[in-house]
């Protein structure tokens, strides 16, 4: 079946389930009333729940995932870290963050006609991918708002255990201004699909090269990716590094993490299809098998290259199956995302445990290893899976209306998604390295050697994560 | 009267104090510990870092013993947590100047 | 934009999404085949996620909240406690609970007449607050459960490492019956929108009077709150109160029930409004937002009090947040919702900090504190935030049909909610002191002395929480 | 009332909800284009998250119930299990899993025709337990691969601490060929009301013969349960099994991990259901106080046999109670699904403290004893719950158009479910014998005695779960 | 120069060191250890299986003392430990053949 | 026969042991302590409620060693621990009465 005959039939659906419409067909730049209809709750229970969903993936999922892997004196001040990251971020969204991202502006940033949610109430809506489709702007805003807060946060594990907390927190602020949200704008920002036709430049600029990123392979993963590779070579190694042993304080914390990671990610991806619909279950079906794929895949390059799979692999392979999937989670099929699960666990593996080793920089959680190489490979593979040829979901041609199924080009696909990928690394690197230079120079980034030593749980936040 | 310290397998705990209660030694002192020795600990992998510790868990049993038991003690433990392989640990004997039962305030063997 | 438009165009929806009536308009007292047809599944479907987030609220939740703050004897004990009043309550909230609370009865308590749920079945329905917006009753039943069983699940954090587990179980059944049953009753109760107009007088007293608890300040927080702080009076201080160390067990096992509350508390706050719609989006927004900023407030007095914010101290900030924005959750602006959980956090801290410890009352984790206290911040705070001056959502006046917008006076407002406030601390502070007194009689609430030491762990239940 | 006037009240619902049909009726056997109208967005929101909440039941919620209650050396091998058979079972799900089990073949077994999921796209659907009402196949899928990875995951607990892992992997691949996809297909597989009555006997084997399981009794919970039982024979015990203590070294993790299973089970259960109406809800309840009543129940049994109630036992009822809900959950009253929770503690307690000891088998976390005891309650006990004459739902005669309700007799149904069990006892019994000895035979299944009293973290996979 | 082992209820150990500080003891060495005696452990069961362990949570107290203070140590840490009631522990005494503080490298009493 | 006990910070385990395996010695236990000394530990603060427990972790190591190499063990240790801040610990030395190796029943310093 072609892509074509798909979107036909998601019409079909579509005219059904809003029949005020079926004798009108579609409406082109719906009026505020005429929208008000066009608002399914079953969609709008499937924003608020995904919400709550990347909101688990950050806390607990993550702070666990990363917490388990450290020492028990560094700990809590993983998990304070991550609370509190997403704790701000979440304020600086709706201050100024959905604004910048959100709204028109240039085709590097949005503008401040929403900031502090100026404009915004509990009736005013947000567009779908689908003509006519709509959903409450405030579930739109709540369901981006919960990526604002975990991009932050999967940055802290590159240089866990070596960072003091206040510029730490400083540095989510401005790396949310300067970085996160003009690549959120650059990527995600349309003016949607009955508007579109009558506006065709008011886009971001990478979503109008036509890059493909379902769910924040760039905007989350790589740019996340890449800061904590920039932070952990400007902020060094860790005392002790490659002569104690740091064995991870406790990998049922990290299980426990990645598995809520796991069910947490359903509403990161299928979430970003921003309607229940089959497409949504194609999200989630991908994101189940791909993620599965990877943790196999992974536990196979350890079985072949250590004799036996270990657990922290396994959940390791799981979230790197999960980073690639996620800009293709729309896009693949089942069988290709297997496919994509399985190849990105041996790259990831390579850069995990052969390349960080030879080039010797401290990413304590490999979060340049697995988010960023996951994300790159996830970023250039969805080039590949989305091609109608291979059973993908092609793209919808959102300039003419009704949108139409595009002429997918794979190479010409390919070329666009490594511009966008080279385009997130050079402004998340250098955006990144100028905000660590900075805070540096004027707080420190690093603590004392005896607070490094005696860990940051005691000495930056006065507390034991356990006295037992 | 002596202070026996052994250091042993943690699954050989069992044998030795039902080796000792035989001897009617019933009072006795549990430490989890970490050796290190010949016995060589697992290599640990994590993420492609090899951590091989020779760190292995191992359990320490203090007994205080009247010196009239303190040599049959001391044979009964070795056979107790004999397995015949690497690591099955030691045994170090000493001098106890002076015991106490807290409860009553009795010194000496009594207390023991 | 006022008030009124939003609820305009709220009905616009409506209309829409229920194409049946688009004809003949809204239905005064549907009968019902009439009702049958006014209802959506996706609010069906936001009713039963929303009841499974507030049951992950008390199980593992707050058992992890409260386990992790107790010393390790005493973790297990916590966490039974929990998990038994949940299981006691949702057979007592069925057996005679929910008739009991939201039956037609006198304004202080409902009557008998769904005793054991009979006359319930899969086609009966309950009212949202939308005109012709029904669900299915047993999802309100379900819903309704879950927070029957967090409820008295708080008060253990009171005297938590020093009471008998059995006379606890009974103070939980009677407690409900007594105290739980008719504040529900007078706070929610109502006969619903179709039916308020022709029985202006069929609310419960609370209900009648105007007062506003979105999703349960006074109900479940003050209510729990106040009954705590009884409780640990009469009980007494802990041995070794003030004299022992008693740090946490666990702040791992906090910090991921402080989490799973925040997460649960969606459903909480936004599934109280009973509808998958803008509204239920807004209160998720502001769910979100005023958490965030009450931890960050708390981490921020702990920096000025003492040089560094703990993780401790940020985790019970969020829960402050999340017990202040309960009651305003619906009324509030993301913006007024920040501004309360910033104002919080310093008032909770001063008693947890500061009240506590200068009248030497034992609340071992800090029921009064954070919950009685941060409910009546929260209640009082609804009044302001409530103000559609302020961007908040005013009332509807339901005495007429369709529901349209009152005219909002915040002073009255204020003086209504004080009202509710003291008649639940009165009310739940004479009918738990009543309790405990009588239980206390007749089989004692304190553990012996040695069992106390041993830790309840063992002398109650025999078990240990961990053998590592 | 009866169950008929149930279901008609349903239609209307139906009718009302899908307008387009509002003029013509229900149509029998539709066209893919008018399938397409009959999708309700709250339904694929309902099935969509039901999946992730079933996913959460196995990782982490079974893998921290199991690795809780074994001791700390093997923790991470119980960890490792669960995560990989998920991870497994999914890809072996949507690779032939799914076609064996849901497409027309025998009444044993299905056909290949959806083997790797060919033919499926983001526009095909599934059919419901409603004329008319569809969901998308990804959804389907996606909801029964939850299934297919939460299974075999129980079977492990049976001979947990002394089984090597990568027969043990074998095993789930070659189990869930010839034991799961049959028995799936036997209970579950028919070809939908809307074309049933045309193909009559288009259905597996124990769905013709009218065997009642409403989410899994027989082919998760009886199935898991006999095969764990048949390895724990066949693998042996334990060394030092009866003389060396083996306490759970976490209670808290068991906790964690009963608490996140009850919470899942919503999805396991009224998920089941398909669609998010009335009866799903009901489903919701009866799994809320039957799993409330086993916990009592099992709680109130300790208390008499030793004097206090423990919380292992009270998580144990928990688990009894929702394995016996969970067959009956969709057509019990919540007042008999309350009855059958409190009779299946006392009977699972009997097998697991008593027959247990007495017969030696080392069944490690009761497998036997939970599941399979507790499925057969619940097998049976649907049998006399269902009775609407109790005021149980009945059954759907679905060989008319549409569907109406059939004549209701218990004797008759209670041999029916009889028969289904036993069969499932043999089908599974015999089939995992099979598989075990062969795997034996060429593998090896046990470690070697070192390698088991080291631990099987450290042996199997060179971790330890902790490094404090 | 004596070492004083003590083992003591975990709930007293306050009340030692308090006891100890008053003698003009600061240093100690403090091991959390499991202890077996005549005080029985708690009967646990776990899904009907029983396990009667008699091993008692305790807490092992070392202090490093010069010979003039520990007699009145002993009797210090015997009645700040004292419930009455079995389990209460016992208190060992041995001869310390030489002490250094590893900071400065001095040797003897003035180390400890 | 001597037994040295020596009471260090834990990060310093690793160059002890270095410094220990340096002159010959291999075997050694080791326990997770907490000290009280000198050294303040951490004030805590839980919600207001301030615990001062000047209780600080430490790491015991034990080795038991022939006489012959005591001293020098005893001095290897003090410098491989030394960091010259307070807190670094201390080392205390005891007559070893006897030592057995438990898988063959050796005794005296060839067990050790
Ligand atoms: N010199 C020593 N001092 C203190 N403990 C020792 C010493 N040598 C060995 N041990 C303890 O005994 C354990 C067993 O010793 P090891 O050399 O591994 O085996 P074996 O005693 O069979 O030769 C070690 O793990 C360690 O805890
Ligand atoms: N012979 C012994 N050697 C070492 N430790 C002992 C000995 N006897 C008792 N203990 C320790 O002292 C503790 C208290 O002893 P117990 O016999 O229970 O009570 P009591 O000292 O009051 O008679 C034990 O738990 C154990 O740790
Ligand atoms: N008298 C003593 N007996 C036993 N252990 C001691 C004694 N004095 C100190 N220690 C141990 O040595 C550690 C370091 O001692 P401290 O007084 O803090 O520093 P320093 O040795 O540098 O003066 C303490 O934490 C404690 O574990």
């Amino acid at each position: 079946m072609t892509k074509f005959t798909t979107w036909i039939a998601g019409a079909a659906t579509l005219l059904a389930t809003a029949p005020a419409l079926a004798q009108t067909g579609p409406i082109k730049a719906p009026s505020a009333e005429q929208m008000a209809s066009m608002v399914d709750k079953g969609d709008t229970t499937w924003m608020l729940i995904s919400s709550a969903l990347v909101l688990l993936m950050s806390i607990p999922a993550l702070a666990l995932f990363y917490g388990g892997l450290v020492r028990t004196k560094n700990m809590l001040s993983l998990l304070m870290q991550v609370f509190m990251i997403v704790s701000i971020a979440a304020l600086v969204w709706v201050s100024w963050g959905y604004s910048l991202s959100f709204t028109s502006g240039s085709p590097y940033i949005g503008g401040f006609s929403k900031l502090f949610l100026q404009g915004v109430d509990a009736t005013t809506l947000a567009a779908t991918f689908s003509n006519n489709v709509y959903i409450p702007e405030y579930a739109f805003i709540a369901f981006q708002m919960t990526f604002a807060c975990i991009t932050p946060a999967l940055i802290v594990g590159a240089f866990a255990e070596r960072i003091k907390f206040t510029p730490l927190m400083l540095f989510v602020v401005a790396w949310l201004t300067i970085v996160y949200f003009p690549i959120a704008h650059m990527v995600w920002y349309w003016s949607g699909p009955d508007f579109l036709p009558d506006t065709p430049t008011d886009t971001g600029l990478l979503w109008g090269m036509g890059a493909l990123d379902f769910a924040g392979g760039t905007v989350v993963h790589i740019n996340a990716g890449i800061a904590g590779l920039v932070g952990c070579l400007m902020i060094g190694k860790r005392i002790g590094y490659g002569r104690e042993a740091t064995p991870p304080h406790s990998l049922t914390m990290t299980m426990i993490g990645a598995s809520l990671l796991w069910v947490g990610w359903f509403g990161f991806n299928a979430g970003s299809n921003l309607e229940a619909n089959g497409l949504a279950a194609l999200a989630f079906v991908n994101t189940f098998v791909a993620t599965a794929a990877a943790a196999v895949s992974w536990a196979i390059v350890e079985q072949i290259h250590h004799g036996r799979p270990s657990l922290l692999g396994a959940v390791t392979g799981a979230v790197a199956g999960l980073v690639a999937i996620t800009p293709a989670s729309g896009f693949a099929a089942p069988m290709t995302a297997i496919l994509l699960g399985l190849a990105v666990s041996p790259i990831c593996y390579l850069f995990v445990a052969v390349v960080k080793n030879k080039l010797k920089y401290d990413d304590t959680l490999d979060v340049f290893g697995v988010h960023c190489v996951g994300g790159i490979v996830g970023a250039i593979g969805t080039a590949i899976v989305a091609d109608p040829a291979l059973g993908g979901q092609g793209f919808l041609d959102y300039t003419v209306f009704p949108a139409v199924a595009g002429t997918y080009d794979m190479a010409g696909q390919l070329v666009t998604q490594i511009k966008a990928v080279a385009l997130t690394l050079l402004w998340s690197g250098l955006g990144s390295a100028v905000l660590f230079f900075v805070l540096d120079k004027i707080f420190g980034l690093r603590p004392s050697e005896d607070a490094e030593r005696e860990g940051l749980d005691l000495s930056s936040h006065g507390e034991r994560a356990y006295n037992y | 009267m002596k202070l026996i310290i052994a250091i042993i397998k943690p699954f050989k705990l069992d044998d030795v104090r039902e080796a000792l209660t035989a001897l009617g030694v019933t009072g006795m002192t549990i430490t989890e510990v970490k050796g290190f020795g010949r016995q060589k600990g697992q290599t640990e992998i994590y993420r492609g870092a090899e951590y091989s510790t020779n760190m292995v868990p191992k359990v320490k049993v203090e007994v205080a013993c009247d010196d009239a038991v303190a040599d049959r003690a001391l044979e009964a433990i070795q056979q107790a947590a004999n397995t015949g392989s690497i690591g099955d640990g030691k045994i170090f004997m000493l001098d106890l100047g002076a015991a106490v039962r807290i409860r009553t305030g009795e010194t000496g063997s009594v207390a023991l």
